[in-house]
């Protein structure tokens, strides 16, 4: 469905991606993770048309997107939700969501999108007419992923979706994330939380440095045991005794 | 010895209670984990702590003294630092420049410069010195505003989410970090969601929801209750 | 130097283009015609203007260019008080003859400049022919004491009105007349029916006005707006005195007078045939800004017969001497500077003022009887 | 460091040494057209200064250097004029007063941020000029007061003494910008500038901070009024809080490159005697030409003069 | 008596000065420009009312909107100068260029109209309604009236429309707002636009009630600066409230202070409502984290 071959981009002189190629099948979970700094976001944002990549191509379904700006990228049906929870401050969150369906053919369907979005997140439902901007910082996060959704995408690109979430939240969106992917939606997942995001991805791209190191099926990378200590992590002392204790 | 005690505080916003007549106290030299759900008003804690947000009621006693009516800079000088949960740095400066601020209030700029430079090190930031702060990425800034705060000579700390965001290879030395400054003295208490890191660090463990105090002690008894399960954790959290 | 060159320093950009404007127009008018007569003393005479904005400090460089980069043999004009206040000492201490044909501010004259004159009267003396009209008709009609009211308009020239002109009179006539509201009004200001219904909640006999020109005209509308009346309403000079005020106000100013400068013996062919000219050449009637600057130069041009030599330090010397010396007769009436009451040449024959009322669209002389073109509706 | 800044320093000095000869050279009574160009410049540089230490160095945009700048004007008008002193010597007051009126600005309108601040500047600017409107019996209102241009001692009050003063009194603001530029103080402006929160988060005192900036910078906008008021040897309150004076710093710092020690210079330099000129040469059409000048500059050289010249941070 | 006459009266007016702040609210809100060209866009505002009343007879009431397309025009190209530039120099590049384009606006108006004072004068200028036993003149009545309904009318279009609420997303974030699908080009110029039309249109309903000339901008856009403050910038409740505070405490400052000292009330409280809600009455909060 989605395509980079040999992408290059940044910002000004310096190049951050350096001859990126991915691919995110229809239908599919794709996970990208990475140390920090590896241009994950910067992958994401050369896809949505916020960095213009230098060279290489990027098609989606066969049309190639470099050169369109944003606004054109997203009435094709990519929605991109930014890291750092960019909702719209000063408006309400009913108006976040709203705008999540400004394009003109997602119009019709606010009724539905809005049931389907305060379902995920009862939370909102409750805050319909708060200010986004004084909302917590993971009431954000969810109505920053929930405006995306009322977009209606065909893909969905998620910078770090639970980042700030509480782990009973991160639970109920990966679900919901997997059962809207079974519904037909294509998710480009950028995680942190490396596990989740190789359990729940049926493919999986490593990046460092700019340049993709590993990909495969996310779960022969969850068990390759290189990947696990350097992205996953050793266990602290003690952690895993804790962990269990508690469980 | 406690070094922060807060006494039955509450905060309203319109019709939200954030907190709920909440008591809770630091021993000086430990680290507080705080936990909860989101919305649960741990970031409102951290404010009122700092002096960003008033009180509706209560105290906040800090070594031995109210200082529920201080300026936050004032509370910054008497050791009480915090980190914000949306990095908020000096866009405009470089990592390095960011750094210094704090130190300079108290050294010169030769001074400043130099231990700014080695905190920056430490906190895994020595390659990124002369970047402008707003190019680093969601990680670089979490450090960033991580050693900052520390740059700031911090008696206590406020963490508020410093590892949301970070990769594991930079996670762990930072939980390390950590550790090393509480052994050096420092007080901390650590707002957080990565169950990870607050399972490596918290010496004691508070649950807040919906502004109340939901459970506090031993992260390990804590974490079994179910209460704290149903409202937080869920099931596969690790 | 070939010609006589005379700087005009004038607000040609800013709130006070409007009257630059005029002044240009009419120094341009009378330069033209002398200049077709073959200049003066066989040289042309060539007008320098620069734009002051109508600020004080921009006045004071305009001043040093016209003065030493330009070599203009006099000064004319600067339209407002405040910029003739700091352009007068100015042109003393350069030693060019400064005219002044508009800044009324009394105090410019009283500075004992002697390269300052003054063509038309000051601020104190435009309200005289209300005064007399005041004590020898209303009060005499009336017999008990008149209850007035006073808005001027917050600048120099209102301030200068009231201080010399208004107040002192309703000091010495308080026995007469009882001044009620009396206050000074923001010129730029949208609404004045505030201001206007205080004066109407004081119910007056007489309200008195000293206004420019877009001021008078909201004061008249709103005044109407707000129903506000009295027995006598009077302006004076300035604004009150403009056929503008009389068209744009809607025709809300019928039946004000106002006091102000004579403007000449309006009846007179000479000043019919001037009037005549000047639709001619610009298509509007001229009013008191117009009348003063062309009066100016054919001054200046008098004044200039006497000057002879080619050095322009001496030529302003000389040019000073003229003024000085000049007594002539204008369409706008006699012409004399003389030092008198601590003023320092100042026009005298111009502390006559006449009495003006809107009747039907035209302000008639009233008063005083002597050079009235008709009674006064009152 | 230490040693650039001594270098700027002589520079600095340097540069008001030789310009100050510029009188012994050409008469002034000859030429007082040109020194009052001159005088301008230096007035320009002078205020436009004052305002980069507030809003280049510490990021809070003033609309109201009128307000300071009528201050201290009024302070020259007013001293001599009740206690028959030499304006002069009331010019130093000149910036007192302006800085005891920045106390009280500061106390309101640092409480407010950005837009906010900026727009309230203005509004204490048209309180200050609407006091010295109604307050006639001190200030005579709008009517304006003369003040007698007398000599300073043994020095006639010619061209050549308004210029030399003017010209050190923009070489103390520079200097002031150079100080600034190479204190701690300029990281915490700046940090302050970028974040308020963040920076009191770490026990930078806001409030003090921008008080630093805003106390000299009141001084040398009330210096500028004053030595402006005492050449035109007229004020009235029209003049001396007119808008335009707020701005004209502005429009030269941006112009020139805003937190710069030099864009003001550059600013002034280039765009006064365009002015000046214009205003001479088109007498009712300058300002169109001034303005279409002014688009095409910041369009095509958004970052100002220096910007373009040298990308050089702070 | 007095006392309802000028309040009621300061509602009237106030309604007027919101009208005039509106535009420059709209266009601060969204693209952080604050427009010093404003108060000389009302200027033509008023101007083409003149004009059209002069030369063709058309009521300003019915000329302002038949004009609007030229002023649309008109904003959408000062915006075309203003897009390129970056968006960190935008805020004191706009600064500048908004002023040159005052001049240019100004300095044209007066080589083509003159610098003379023009009114317009309607058929029924004089006629005055009593309304709760205070005399208003009639335009003053239609001038208002329309003022509040441009100004509702607005505010709806604001919060009710997706374009309006696309308006106000890209004021705040840009980057989002074209990840939801938002031409934030085309929607600032348009916004630009619809802030000078509404300068335009406040120039329509000021035409009758005022007077013209090139440098008239300057007389209100001190005012309008205070309203847009005052109600909390971006916001138009804001300007409304703003604008009818203003009239209202001009109107009492008038009456009960001398007129020319009238400001100082408005400022003073101007600075007091800042004191104690540092973001206007209607400003939006953002909370520290
Ligand atoms: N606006 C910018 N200007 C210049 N450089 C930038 C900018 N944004 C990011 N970079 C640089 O690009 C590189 C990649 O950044 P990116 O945000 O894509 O990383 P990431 O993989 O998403 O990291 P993280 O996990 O921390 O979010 C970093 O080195 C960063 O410094
Ligand atoms: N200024 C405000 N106005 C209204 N509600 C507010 C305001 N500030 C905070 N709240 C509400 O108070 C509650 C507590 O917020 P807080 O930021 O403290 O949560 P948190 O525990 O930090 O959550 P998270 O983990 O998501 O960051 C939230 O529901 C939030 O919406
Ligand atoms: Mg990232
Ligand atoms: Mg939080």
């Amino acid at each position: 469905m989605l395509e980079l071959k040999q992408v290059t981009a940044g910002y000004g002189k310096i190049d951050v991606l350096r001859g990126v190629s991915l691919e995110a099948r229809a239908g599919e979970i794709t996970a990208l993770v990475g140390p920090n700094g590896a241009g994950k976001s910067t992958l994401l944002r050369s896809i949505s048309g916020t960095v213009v990549s230098a060279a290489g191509s990027i098609t989606f379904k066969g049309i190639p997107l470099s050169g369109r700006p944003p606004h054109k990228i997203a009435s094709m049906g990519i929605a991109h939700v930014q890291e750092g929870r960019m909702v719209f401050g000063s408006m309400s969150v009913e108006e976040n969501l709203l705008m999540g369906a400004y394009l003109k053919d997602r119009r019709g369907k606010i009724k539905e999108s809005m049931a389907f979005v305060t379902g995920l997140f009862p939370r909102l439902r409750e805050r319909m007419r708060q200010q986004a901007g004084t909302l917590s910082g993971g009431e954000q996060q969810m109505l920053a992923l929930g405006r995306a959704l009322m977009m209606r995408p065909e893909l969905i690109l998620l910078d770090e979706p639970s980042l700030g979430l509480a782990p009973l939240l991160v639970d109920t969106i990966y679900s919901s994330l997997e059962t809207l992917n079974r519904e037909g939606l294509t998710i480009l997942l950028v995680e942190q939380n490396v596990r989740r995001a190789l359990t729940y991805s049926q493919r999986a791209y490593v990046l460092e440095n700019g340049e993709v190191i590993l990909q495969g099926r996310s779960a022969d990378i969850l068990v390759d045991s290189a990947v696990t200590s350097a992205y996953l992590g050793v266990p602290l002392e003690g952690e895993d005794r804790l962990i269990r204790q508690s469980l | 010895m406690n070094l922060m005690i807060i006494e039955n505080v509450s905060k309203k916003f319109g019709g939200i209670a954030a907190l709920k007549n909440l008591d809770l106290a630091v021993e000086k030299g430990r680290i507080l984990g705080v936990i909860g759900p989101n919305g649960a008003g741990k970031t409102t804690l951290i404010n009122v702590i700092t002096g960003y947000e008033k009180v509706d009621a209560g105290k906040i006693n800090y070594d031995g003294k109210d200082i529920s009516k201080l300026p936050p800079h004032v509370r910054a000088r008497h050791g009480i630092v915090r980190t914000f949960q949306i990095p908020r740095c000096f866009a405009g400066l470089t990592v390095l420049e960011n750094i210094m601020i704090p130190v300079l209030l108290r050294h010169s700029r030769g001074e400043a410069e130099r231990r700014a430079r080695s905190i920056a090190e430490r906190m895994l930031l020595g390659d990124d010195l002369h970047k402008q702060a707003e190019t680093l990425p969601v990680g670089g800034l979490k450090l960033l505003e991580l050693a900052r705060a520390y740059a700031a000579s911090p008696r206590i700390l406020l963490l508020d989410e410093p590892m949301g965001g970070l990769s594991q290879d930079r996670m762990e030395p930072i939980i390390r970090l950590i550790r090393e400054m509480r052994e050096d003295g420092l007080t901390i208490i650590l707002v957080e969601h990565v169950m990870k890191a607050v399972v490596a660090l918290a010496d004691i463990l508070a649950v807040l929801n919906f502004g109340e105090r939901l459970a506090h002690g031993r992260p390990c008894d804590v974490m079994k209750l179910k209460a704290v399960r149903d409202a937080y954790l869920g099931e596969g959290h690790a | 130097q070939e010609t006589f060159r005379i700087g005009a320093p004038l607000p040609m950009t800013g709130a006070g283009a409007a009257f630059g404007e005029k002044f240009k127009k009419a120094y341009t008018m009378a330069i033209d015609e002398i200049n077709a007569k073959g200049g003066v003393n066989g040289r042309k005479l060539q007008l320098v203007i620069d734009d002051t904005q109508a600020q004080p400090p921009l006045a004071v460089t305009s001043v040093k260019k016209l003065v030493t980069s330009d070599n203009v043999v006099a000064l004319i004009g600067g339209w407002a008080s405040g910029v003739a206040l700091a352009v007068a000492p100015l042109a003393q201490e350069l030693r060019t003859p400064y005219l002044l044909d508009h800044p009324a501010l009394d105090d410019i004259t009283r500075q004992g400049n002697d390269c300052v004159f003054r063509l038309q009267p000051t601020t104190g003396m435009y309200s005289a022919a209300l005064e007399d009209f005041l004590i020898n008709v209303v009060y005499e009609r009336q017999k008990k004491p008149i209850k007035a009211a006073y808005l001027y308009v917050d600048n120099a020239f209102g301030q200068g009105v009231a201080k010399y002109g208004i107040m002192p009179f309703f000091k010495e006539h308080s026995d007469r007349f009882v001044l009620g509201v009396c206050e000074a009004y923001s010129e730029k200001a949208l609404d004045y029916k505030p201001l206007l219904l205080k004066v109407k909640n004081a119910s007056p006999d007489v309200i008195i006005f000293t206004s420019y020109l877009t001021d008078g005209i909201l004061l008249g509308k709103q005044a109407k707006e707000v129903g506000l009346t009295a027995k006598l309403v009077s302006g004076t000079g300035a604004g009150h005195s403009m056929q503008d005020i009389y068209e744009k106000s809607g025709g809300a100013v019928e039946g004000y007078f106002s006091s102000g400068p004579w403007h000449g013996d309006v009846t007179s062919p000479a000043w019919k045939k001037w009037r005549g000219d000047w639709e001619a050449k610009y298509g509007y009637p001229p009013g008191e800004h117009e009348i003063e600057g062309y009066v100016a130069i054919q001054v200046l041009a008098r004044a200039l017969e006497s000057v002879k030599s080619r050095d322009v330090v001496r030529q302003r010397e000389e040019l000073r001497v003229g003024l000085k010396r000049t007594t002539m007769v204008t369409i706008f009436g006699p012409v004399k500077f003389e030092n008198f009451d601590g003023y320092t040449n100042q026009n005298r024959a111009y502390n006559l003022t006449a009495l003006g009322q809107w009747i039907g669209g035209k302000l008639y002389q009233v008063w005083p009887k002597r050079v009235a073109e008709r009674d006064p509706k009152y | 460091m230490k040693r650039s800044s001594h270098r700027d320093l002589v520079a600095l000095l340097l540069c008001l040494g030789v310009l100050s000869l510029l009188p012994a050279v050409i008469d002034t009574r000859r030429m007082p057209y040109l020194f009052d160009v001159l005088f301008s410049v230096n007035v320009a540089v002078l205020l436009a200064s004052s305002w980069n230490i507030l809003g280049g160095f510490a990021g809070q945009v003033s609309f109201g250097h009128a307000g300071f700048a009528g201050i201290g004007a009024y302070a020259v008008a007013l001293l001599p004029h009740h206690l028959q002193w030499s304006p002069w010597l009331s010019l130093p007051f000149a910036g007192i007063a302006a800085m005891i009126a920045a106390i009280l600005v500061g106390g309101i309108a640092f409480r407010l941020r950005g837009p906010y601040f900026a727009l309230s500047t203005l509004a204490l600017a048209e309180v200050a000029r609407l006091v010295v409107e109604g307050w006639r019996s001190f200030t005579e209102g709008t009517q304006g007061v003369v003040i007698q241009q007398k000599p300073l001692y043994l020095f006639e009050a010619d061209g050549a003494l308004f210029y030399i003063t003017s010209l050190w009194l923009a070489g103390i603001a520079l200097l002031a910008v150079i100080t600034i530029g190479q204190s701690k103080s300029r990281y915490f402006l700046h940090a302050v500038g970028e974040s308020e929160e963040a920076a009191s988060a770490l026990g930078v005192d806001a409030w003090r901070c921008k008080m630093s900036a805003l106390l000299p910078s009141a001084f040398l906008a009330g210096m500028a009024g004053g030595i402006l008021a005492l050449h035109t040897g007229f004020l009235d309150p029209e003049s001396a809080f007119s808008i335009s004076r707020s701005v004209e710093p502005i429009i030269l710092t941006v112009v020139g490159g805003i937190g710069t020690a030099l864009g003001p210079v550059v600013g002034a330099v280039i765009l006064v005697p365009a002015c000046e000129f214009l205003r001479s040469r088109f007498p009712t059409g300058h300002l169109l030409l001034y303005g279409v000048l002014l688009v095409v500059f910041m369009r095509f050289m958004h970052g100002g003069i220096l910007g373009m010249v040298r990308r050089k941070r702070l | 008596m007095l006392l309802s006459s000028l309040v009621i009266n300061g509602l009237f007016t106030g309604l007027i000065y919101g009208l005039i702040a509106v535009g420059l609210t709209v266009i601060f809100g969204v693209m952080r420009i604050i427009n010093m060209s404003h108060g000389d866009i009302v200027m033509l505002g008023m101007y083409s009312a003149w004009i059209l009343f002069e030369k063709f007879g058309v009521s300003p009431y019915v000329s302002m909107f038949l004009t609007a397309p030229l002023f649309f025009l008109l904003g959408s190209l000062i915006y075309e100068i203003l897009d390129p530039i970056p968006l960190k120099r935008r805020e004191m590049s706009s600064l500048i260029i908004t002023l040159g384009i005052s001049f240019v606006l100004a300095t044209s108006a007066m080589l083509i109209f003159t610098a003379d004072y023009r009114t317009v004068t309607l058929p029924y200028s004089q006629r005055v309604i009593d309304i709760l036993g205070t005399r208003l003149g009639y335009p003053a009545l239609i001038s208002s009236a329309i003022s509040l309904v441009l100004m509702c009318l607005f505010r709806l279009f604001l919060s009710r429309t997706h374009i309006g609420r696309a308006i106000r997303a890209t004021a705040i974030d840009r980057t989002s707002a074209a990840l939801l699908g938002v031409n934030v080009k085309r929607i600032s110029q348009a916004t630009f636009g619809a802030g000078v039309v509404l300068a335009g249109l406040a120039g329509g309903v000021l035409a009758p009630i005022y007077y013209v000339y090139p440098f008239v901008g300057s007389n209100f856009i001190i005012k309008a600066f205070a309203v847009v403050v005052l109600g909390g910038m971006e916001s138009v409740t804001g300007a409304i409230a703003g604008g009818l505070i203003l009239g209202v405490a001009e109107a009492l400052g008038g009456a009960f202070l001398e007129h020319s000292l009238k400001d100082i009330i408005v400022f003073v409280l101007f600075l007091g409502v800042l004191f104690f809600r540092p973001t206007g009455l209607f400003g939006g909060r953002e909370r520290n984290r």
